[in-house]
């Protein structure tokens, strides 16, 4: 054991820098935005379980003929589903396809945006939020759209299991999204009041882990959800 | 041994004890309650010996199997008992030693006196580590296989009853013609797929049986249980014969029953279940052969209606009953023009959708989730040895006999109770179709005829 | 000198014309009936154009109004300040003035909503409910002191960040409103491709606005002719309707609910 | 997300701020009374709320307790009604577990772990704010269901489908929802916010595996509510979903499967029940050392033990629902892994009793309830095995049996080692010592009454007597050893106030003998939250300790001299910081935090009642998060701080928020 | 306003020639798995592709945009990266395990 001198009289101030800012060489905010994250996967792993399990259940139910499984979808489709026991004939492929490209473009474009910040291309910058705020958007009308089209369709939020479900998974990720593009726009905000210089490249940064992050669960969903019966 | 204070209503037939499973339930002597109340309560290893001691007056007691698979589990757990005993005493006694034995007076303590400065012993912790792991390993190969043990089930076209929970009450459905479904919506008799998937939805099939509040059982076999619930989780437990298993609501999980001895064997559900969980029970009637041959063939039997002439209280009884309870209740009769019309709407009275089926309600012995003896005084006293197995099918015919004992007599004053205010009796929410709805206009004597028709159906 | 007050009037105007006219058109209009006020040819539906056409019109002349009697005499109204123009610049906050074209497109998107969509509706219920409630804070904090430096810094500080997220939020609902109407109102695999599109026009202008040097002024033209073409095209799409979607709507053998079900 | 400028510098008008023109735009500065407690950021006085809350909700649980053994006390008792009962046994269940429990474990947490770890506060001081604020209001909210319809009446797991509107129409449910999400977006953000600390704020020097074993423990606790919360979160947001909007996911009917709600539920509760326990674990691993004078055993046993408990937690939930029907193969998987918890748990105790072992034991009341723990947590953990035996569980499980499991490790073991850490911090927080002898009265008692109410439990489940039991009928045999239990829990009631009694006593001869100080370092203690002042200054530390070893501060004053003899070379007291915060600068507190969380409720209340009642909750909260990313993390005008002598270190950019302390 | 850490990652994140590699091949991967689920497989055949591209999209995202392998170095301690892979592991495993005991109920 060797003596350590403690500094027993005042010593100003210098104790802020250092070794103290960071024991893991993370900022607080990015280490607490990740720890975010991860409690994140667990709501979304709960949401997708409870999808899996609320539709392979509907299916079930729908194929082997129960009477109470009251359907507010027209019969040709729920007869559909009981034919093929996959509700998967309802989604429209190709429209969310175009909706996963359109993520992932606003996730190249996120980067893009945050590689232009810390290198001080502000003009740039502002064009790449622009653009993932924009696409985000065009993400949402799309979900708008699908749900629309679903509700017209007979498919409710308190019709059947498959509803509750679908709507409740999807609405989450929708709301999600909704809430990045908030927080994109507002850092856009910012930048053209100049206030988004390099030295808030992090905030960027956290933002746009937080938007890849969205994109994550969709290519999750899009694969769980749309394209697996 | 027991000082319980003698209640007012029965709650239990007990098998007759055998004297030879006591002893073997019991390998210490039976300490007196006073060593028992000396004792730290906390002492709960130790404890689980003396409840074998205390066993008698327990009629949901675990240590006193009396089935097969309750022996399997008494006899799996036993060593494991005696194993945490073990390591109880060591590590409560050990820690209490230490205390003890190295305790300094704080007030006089050199600072400068310190003790040995272990930081640990590597080796040692990697032992206990590693020794209980192996401990547990090994348990851990008689339990898996125990778990196996426990879902073994009979060949197929042996005896298979289908227990089907509700607020708050179990029903029983037999499959007697061995088709190996429990329903039949089809006039035809045929079942179809839907019936199959769906059983509950559909209606009892002519040849099968349904019951009430006791799942009547020969001796000796193992009997295949299907268990279900209509509304909420329950779950279904007769501790001497085996242990619980949930009835979940759109699931039909499976599970057995086997008794050695003849007997009425009580149970308790187990899962919470609204109001009155507390109040919905169920027992084990297990018969002899011959005894259980009997009555499955008059559960087989349609109800008779009472004669005018000879019964008028009952037969008034059954007018009332067809005015008043058949928008719940089932009674099935010969069909015909005058039989009692089926005519329940389950699903606009009743949430879980069913009531129970009255047709051979005066064959059972308990009423209203096992709450209320249907034949006065049963067990009044726990001690009284109350039912004979072998009674259990006579019970009508011995009610009736003047000669015959004052325990045996239809318990009126109950059953005009519960059916002049069932709510009162036990908590429900009939506003909220959820229990039997109180009917506050029926005269005494209006109770008494319907108690009167309900005494015929034998 | 315009004031906050006309500025946001003559918004108004503006905006609720624009959708007069684009109201117009969509609904059967034809062009020079439009723009003439219907003295040659058809103004389409009647009711929808002559409301935003009325509001166009209120709005305007309330402008003149507030621009007459209050414009001119703000400098001499400031009277304390003797440095007028610093006053003057307090008075009508650089940032502040877009709480006018605001409103304004409020007005007009609850004019449009009254006569085609709800959504339009609650959207201009929400914008109006958030000018007002912006208003007030402005208001207050124009005279919380004596201090005009201090107003302006309570200015930043209460509405500053308050107006960024709304600002966010609306422009989002725009957006999203019109694609999403649009998207409705074509045949299927149309909404496919106007997704697609969509998206690869925002990329690819991204992209290209980004990798090369065009003047500012070129960008803000982009951007308005895209706002614009979003707008128009939500309330084309918002008055032609969806397009038949579910034809079936009487529901099927299996849709028929079991009764009691009501869990 | 905050986004925020530079501190407001006004341009112009001496003097500065005078008037407060921003009204409550302005930061609080009040250093005592209550609005300083309501606008505090400093994680000691948070600690201290929690841990008064705690206390608070602990005597609505214990009522409810009380009530239910008063039930029970007899049979065929008609003290409450079937459905009264439930409400009590649920809302104590929920009110203890979630409302007591936890938040004492997050009370030690917050006042201790920075403290332990040499940090100024925690990562973001505002949150820690609202963590609090919105677990206090989260709690309160359940707890008006008493008087807004009467409480929750499932259970405290409330499964599915007797949790839906169809079988449980009241709002008491409701309530549960909303109250439980509420407290747990508290829960969510205090853990992020004290990971973030444990990792990254440590004092130069303060490796992982020098950490404290009770920050170690923190940091484990804070992982598992990181991912459980989420967990539960789903199910609570499925389940009001499905009670006020209409939505499927229990409705049997519809043909869904009433398990999944299990499953959600137990995949956050068990890793929840670890979560109560471990605080209280790493407590006892602080006060043992200290009063056995000797090094924790094994400390890297401990460590990875608690460690190992915190990942094997989640792999066992499934042994809550042996009897549901899971099928042999899930039930055979879940069994063994649960059986195998032992063994990490087995470590801990073990290290314990070889710490005890040679040791110069002072049995004060602390090291008392230490040893209570280990020895009744045993008890319980033992029972725990025998529930994991699943054969054995189908006859055990919702009996007494389970009943008196859960209350030795949750009362006997987790709630003892917090009682002992109180008595052994209490002079940190407050700067007096509790009465030693009341409190080995205390001590006693508390081990005969809770004995006393829970040993007979094992009897009365092993002999049948199921849980949630409303009454009990004469014939069961079941009546001694209720009327025991309810007699003991008596006792136990009792034994509990002597807590509040003794801080009354103690505080009265504190006073009345002028209020001496018990200095740095009353116990001899051996990290380094007694290497500053009792009670802690507002800024902790003087100046950053630097640590070089396990348990720094004991090794400062203890070292080996030639002859390889441990000899104290210094006390407490010499090495002890004076707590001269003189240029420290601190979070400034903030009125953000309680505004933000009480708009939350408002909008639970609308989802319960009208929905319309949503928009001014919506609006309170909109507006409050306005505010907070308004105010500059730092008050640069708050008393005290005076920044005019920044010493050469600081990069004088004018910039003034500390790295660590960020503006959320 | 963490300049520490900023400094510490700069020019350890990718090129942006690299992100828009990353960007081609997740739009390549999505691309051929709409196209295979367009192929008519069925079971396994047509579900272990989409999962096993879905996995690869997944970490890509992870890595590349969110910089996780980047970060990830930094911390340069391998416990964080052991406790991250056993995070991601745990849950997955927990979810799986859930939904498996319904699909096959033994
Ligand atoms: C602090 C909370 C806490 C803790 C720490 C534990 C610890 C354990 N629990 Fe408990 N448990 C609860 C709180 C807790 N539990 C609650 C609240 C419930 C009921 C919920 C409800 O239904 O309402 C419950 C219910 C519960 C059940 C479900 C019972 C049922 O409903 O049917 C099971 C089943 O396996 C179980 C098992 C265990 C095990 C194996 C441990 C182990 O971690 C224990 C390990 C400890 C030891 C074993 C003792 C020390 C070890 C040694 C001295 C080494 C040598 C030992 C051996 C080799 C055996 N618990
Ligand atoms: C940390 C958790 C915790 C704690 C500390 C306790 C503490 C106590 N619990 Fe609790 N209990 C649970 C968690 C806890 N419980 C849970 C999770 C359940 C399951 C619920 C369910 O099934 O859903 C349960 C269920 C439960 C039951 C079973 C109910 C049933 O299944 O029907 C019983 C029955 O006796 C009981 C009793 C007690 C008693 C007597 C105390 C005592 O220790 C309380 C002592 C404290 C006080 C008494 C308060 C302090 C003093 C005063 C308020 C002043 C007044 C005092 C006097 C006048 C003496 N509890
Ligand atoms: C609203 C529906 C309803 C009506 C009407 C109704 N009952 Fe019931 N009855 C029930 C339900 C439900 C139960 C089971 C309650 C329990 O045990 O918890 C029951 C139980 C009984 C039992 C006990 C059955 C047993 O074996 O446990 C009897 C006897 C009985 N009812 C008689 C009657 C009579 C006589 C009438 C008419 C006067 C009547 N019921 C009307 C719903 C009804
Ligand atoms: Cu049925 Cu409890
Ligand atoms: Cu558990």
């Amino acid at each position: 054991m060797t003596d350590v001198a403690i500094p027993v009289e005042h010593a100003p101030a210098e104790h802020h820098e250092a070794g103290h800012a960071s024991s893991l060489g993370l900022s607080n905010t990015k280490l607490a935005f990740w720890l975010f994250l991860g409690s994140e996967c667990l709501l979304f792993g709960a949401l997708i379980s409870t999808y899996l399990l609320s539709v392979g259940n509907f299916v079930g139910q729908v194929v082997a003929g129960n009477p109470r499984v009251v359907s507010t979808m027209p019969a040709e489709i729920m007869n559909e589903i009981a034919e093929k026991g996959t509700v998967n004939g309802f989604f429209d492929i190709p429209f969310t396809s175009a909706s996963s490209f359109i993520l992932l473009m606003s996730s190249l474009t996120m980067v893009l945006a945050h590689k232009a910040v810390t290198e001080s291309n502000y003009r740039a910058s502002k064009i790449w939020l622009s653009a993932t705020a924009l696409l985000g958007a065009t993400f949402i009308s799309g979900q708008v759209y699908e749900f629309t089209v679903f509700y017209r369709e007979g498919l409710y939020y308190d019709g059947n299991l498959f509803g509750s479900a679908f709507y409740t998974l999807t609405g989450f990720h929708g709301a999600h999204v909704t809430i990045g593009i908030l927080m994109l726009v507002a850092l856009l905000i910012m930048a053209f009041k100049g206030k988004l210089q390099a030295d808030r490249a992090e905030t960027v940064e956290i933002i746009g882990l937080y938007w890849h992050f969205v994109d994550v669960v969709w290519v999750l969903i899009f694969t769980v959800v749309y394209l697996i019966p | 041994m027991t000082d319980d204070a003698h209640g007012t209503r029965q709650w239990a037939w007990r098998a007759e004890d055998d004297p030879a499973r006591v002893r073997k339930a019991m390998p210490t002597p039976r300490p007196s309650r006073q060593t028992i109340s000396l004792k730290r309560a906390g002492a709960a290893a130790l404890g689980l010996l003396l409840l074998a001691g205390c066993a008698e007056d327990k009629p949901l007691n675990t240590f006193e199997p009396r089935g097969d698979r309750a022996d399997g589990i008494y006899n799996l757990m036993t060593p494991i008992w005696y194993i945490m005993g073990l390591i109880f005493v060591a590590v409560i006694g050990g820690t209490i030693v230490l205390a003890i034995k190295n305790r300094v007076n704080g007030d006089e303590l050199d600072p400068e006196d310190l003790p040995h400065q272990t930081h640990g012993n590597t080796r040692l912790e990697v032992g206990w580590t590693i020794l209980p792991g192996v401990l547990l390993a090994a348990i851990s190969i008689p339990v898996v296989a125990n778990i196996w043990r426990l879902e073994e089930k009979n060949e197929p076209g042996q005896l298979d009853v289908m227990v089907i929970g509700q607020q708050w009450t179990w029903s029983y459905r037999y499959d007697v013609d061995g088709d190996g479904f429990f329903a039949d919506a089809n006039a035809d008799g045929k079942v179809d797929e839907a019936d199959e998937k769906f059983p509950l939805d559909t209606a009892l099939d002519p040849d099968d049986v349904v019951t009430q509040n006791e799942i009547v059982m020969p001796v000796g076999q193992q009997v295949d249980l299907t268990i279900t619930s209509r509304d909420v989780i329950h779950s279904f437990w007769i501790p001497r014969l085996n242990g619980k298993r949930d009835a979940v609501p759109g699931k039909f999980s499976t599970w057995s029953l086997q008794a050695n001895e003849p007997g009425k064997y009580t149970g308790w559900c187990t899962e919470f279940c609204g109001l009155s969980h507390a109040r919905m029970r169920m027992d084990a009637m297990v018969l002899t052969e011959a005894d259980f041959n009997t009555w499955l063939e008059n559960q087989q039997r349609p109800a008779e209606a009472p004669d005018e002439a000879t019964d008028p209280d009952a037969f008034a009884g059954r007018q009332l009953f067809i005015n008043q309870c058949v928008s719940c209740h089932v009674i099935r009769e010969e069909p015909g023009p005058d039989a009692i019309p089926y005519a329940p709407d389950f699903q606009a009275n009743l949430k879980a959708g069913y009531a129970p089926d009255l047709t051979h309600f005066a064959t059972r012995s308990v009423f209203a989730g096992g709450i209320y003896s249907q034949y006065e005084g049963r067990g009044t006293d726990a001690n009284d040895d109350a039912l004979n197995a072998a009674d259990y099918v006579k019970l009508s015919e011995l009610s009736k006999d003047p000669q015959g004992r004052d325990d045996y007599r239809w318990n009126t004053a109950e059953l005009k109770r519960w059916i002049a205010n069932a709510p009162a009796q036990k908590d429900m929410a009939p506003d909220d179709l959820r229990g039997m709805l109180p009917f506050p206009a029926l005269t005494d004597q209006q109770l008494d005829q319907l108690s009167a028709y309900l005494a015929t159906l034998d | 000198m315009f004031t906050w007050g006309s500025k946001y009037l003559f918004g108004v105007a503006g905006v609720a014309l624009l959708g007069a006219i684009v109201y117009g058109l969509v609904t059967g209009g034809g062009i020079v009936g439009v723009i003439s006020v219907g003295y040659k040819g058809g103004v389409g539906e009647h009711t929808g154009y002559g409301t935003l056409l009325g509001v166009a019109a209120a709005a305007i002349g309330l402008g003149v109004l507030n621009f007459v009697t209050r414009d001119a005499t703000v400098p001499a109204g400031e009277g304390t300040d003797d440095s007028g123009g610093g006053a003057l610049a307090i008075r009508t906050p650089r940032g502040a003035s877009f709480w006018g074209p605001m409103a304004a497109f409020g007005l007009a998107s609850l004019a449009i909503g009254v006569s085609v969509s709800p959504a339009f509706f609650i959207l201009g219920v929400a914008v109006l409910a958030i000018v007002l409630l912006e208003w007030v804070i402005l208001a207050w904090s124009d005279s919380a002191t004596g201090d005009p430096a201090v107003n302006s810094a309570i200015r930043e500080r209460v509405i500053g960040p308050l107006e960024v997220p709304i600002m966010a939020s609306l422009g989002i609902a725009v957006f999203i409103l019109g694609v999403s109407r649009v998207l409705l109102a074509v045949p299927e695999a149309g909404s496919v491709a106007v997704a697609a599109i969509l998206a690869a026009v925002i990329f690819v202008s991204c992209i290209a606005l980004a990798k090369t040097r065009v003047s500012r002024a070129v960008i803000s033209g982009v951007i308005a002719l895209g706002a614009l073409a979003v707008l128009a095209g939500g309330i084309v799409g918002a008055v032609v309707g969806e397009r038949e979607i579910g034809h079936h709507h009487e529901t099927g053998e299996t849709g028929t609910q079991v009764e009691g079900e009501g869990e | 997300m905050a986004i925020i400028d530079k501190p407001l510098a006004l341009p112009a008008g001496e003097p500065r701020r005078a008037a407060r023109p921003l009204g409550v735009f302005t930061r609080p500065k009040e250093q005592s009374g209550i609005s300083a407690w309501l606008t505090t950021v400093d994680h000691k006085k948070i600690g201290i709320m929690y841990g008064s809350a705690a206390l608070f909700f602990l005597l609505i649980g214990g009522v409810a307790a009380l009530a239910i053994r008063v039930q029970l006390a007899t049979p065929n008792n008609t003290f409450l009604s079937g459905d009264a009962y439930n409400r009590m046994y649920t809302m104590h269940g929920t009110v203890m577990v979630f409302l007591v429990v936890m938040p004492i474990g997050a009370a030690f947490a917050n006042f201790l772990m920075p403290l332990q770890v040499g940090a100024r506060d925690v990562a973001f001081p505002r949150i820690n704010a609202f963590s609090f604020w919105v677990f206090f209001f989260g709690g309160l909210m359940l707890n008006t269901s008493w008087f807004l319809g009467g409480g929750a009446d499932g259970g405290w797991f409330n499964y599915a489908p007797n949790n839906g509107v169809a079988f449980s129409p009241s709002h008491g449910i409701d309530f549960w929802n909303a109250g439980l999400l509420i407290a747990g977006i508290g829960s969510l953000t205090g853990s992020i916010n004290l990971i973030t600390t444990v990792l990254n704020m440590r004092a130069p020097g303060m490796t992982l595996m020098k950490m404290p074993v009770f920050t170690w423990m923190t940091l484990v606790t804070q992982f598992l509510l990181l991912f459980a919360i989420p967990v539960i979160t789903v199910a609570q947001l499925l389940l009001t979903f499905d009670r006020r909007f209409g939505a499927n996911f229990f409705n049997v009917q519809q043909g869904a499967d009433p398990l999944l709600w299990q499953h959600l539920f137990w995949v956050f509760g068990h890793p929840e029940v670890y979560l109560m326990i471990l605080p209280a674990f790493g407590i006892v691993s602080e006060i043992i050392p200290t009063f056995a004078r000797k090094p924790i055993f094994g400390y890297p046993f401990m460590v990875f033990s608690g460690i190992a408990i915190g990942f094997m937690g989640w792999g066992v939930w499934a042994h809550h629902m042996f009897v549901s029907g899971l099928g042999p193969l899930s039930v055979t998987a879940f069994s063994v892994a649960t059986m195998f918890i032992a063994v990490p748990t087995g470590v801990k105790i073990l290290n314990w009793m070889a710490t005890l072992w040679g040791g110069k034991l002072i049995l004060n009341t602390p090291m008392l309830f230490s040893i209570g723990l280990i020895t009744q947590f045993t008890v319980g953990g033992l029972s725990g095995v025998s529930h994991a035996i699943a054969p054995s569980d189908t006859q055990q499980t919702d009996t007494y049996y389970i009943v008196a499991h859960f209350h030795y490790v949750l009362f006997g073991g987790a709630f003892f080692g917090f009682v002992g850490g109180v008595y052994h911090w209490f002079p940190k927080a407050f700067g007096y010592k509790l009465n030693d002898t009341f409190g080995k009265v205390q001590f006693w008692m508390m081990v005969v009454g809770f004995n006393l109410t829970f040993g007979p439990m094992h009897i009365l489940g092993l002999q049948g007597m199921p849980r949630r039991m409303q009454t009990y009928d004469d014939a069961m045999g079941f009546n001694f050893w209720n009327l025991v239990a309810t007699i003991g829990a008596f006792i136990l009631g009792v034994g509990v106030m002597l807590l509040l009694a003794n801080v009354a006593y103690s505080y009265s001869k504190w006073k009345s003998a002028g209020r001496p100080n018990p200095g740095p370092d009353p116990w001899d203690a051996r990290t380094i939250e007694w290497s500053i002042p009792s009670p802690a200054p507002s800024h902790n530390f003087d100046t950053d300790p630097v640590v070089t070893s396990l348990d720094d501060f004991w090794h400062r004053k203890y070292q080996e001299d030639e002859n390889g003899v441990v000899r104290r070379v210094h006390t407490g007291e010499e090495i002890a910081q004076p707590g001269n915060g003189e240029g420290v600068h601190l979070p400034a507190p903030s009125y953000w935090p309680i505004v933000l969380a009480f708009g939350i409720p408002i909008i639970g209340y609308g989802i319960i009642f009208n929905l319309w009642l949503c928009i001014p909750g919506a609006l309170v909260v909109i507006g409050a998060l306005f505010g907070w990313a308004l105010e500059p993390a730092d008050d640069l005008d708050a008393p005290g701080h005076d920044h005019g002598h920044d010493g050469p270190g600081h990069d004088g950019s004018g910039d003034h928020a500390e790295p660590e302390l960020e503006t959320v | 306003m963490a300049h520490t850490a900023h400094d510490n990652e700069h020019g350890a994140h990718p090129t942006e020639k690299q992100y828009w590699m990353v960007f081609v091949i997740l739009v390549l991967f999505t691309a051929v798995e709409v196209a295979w689920s367009f192929m008519g497989f069925e079971g396994a055949v047509l579900v272990v592709p989409l999962l096993v591209m879905m996995t690869i999209k997944f970490f890509l995202v992870a890595g590349a945009f969110m910089h996780l392998y980047f970060d990830l170095k930094l911390l340069n301690g391998r416990l964080f990266t052991w406790a991250f892979a056993g995070a991601i592991v745990l849950a997955g495993a927990v979810y799986a395990a859930v939904i498996a005991s319904f699909r096959f109920n033994i």
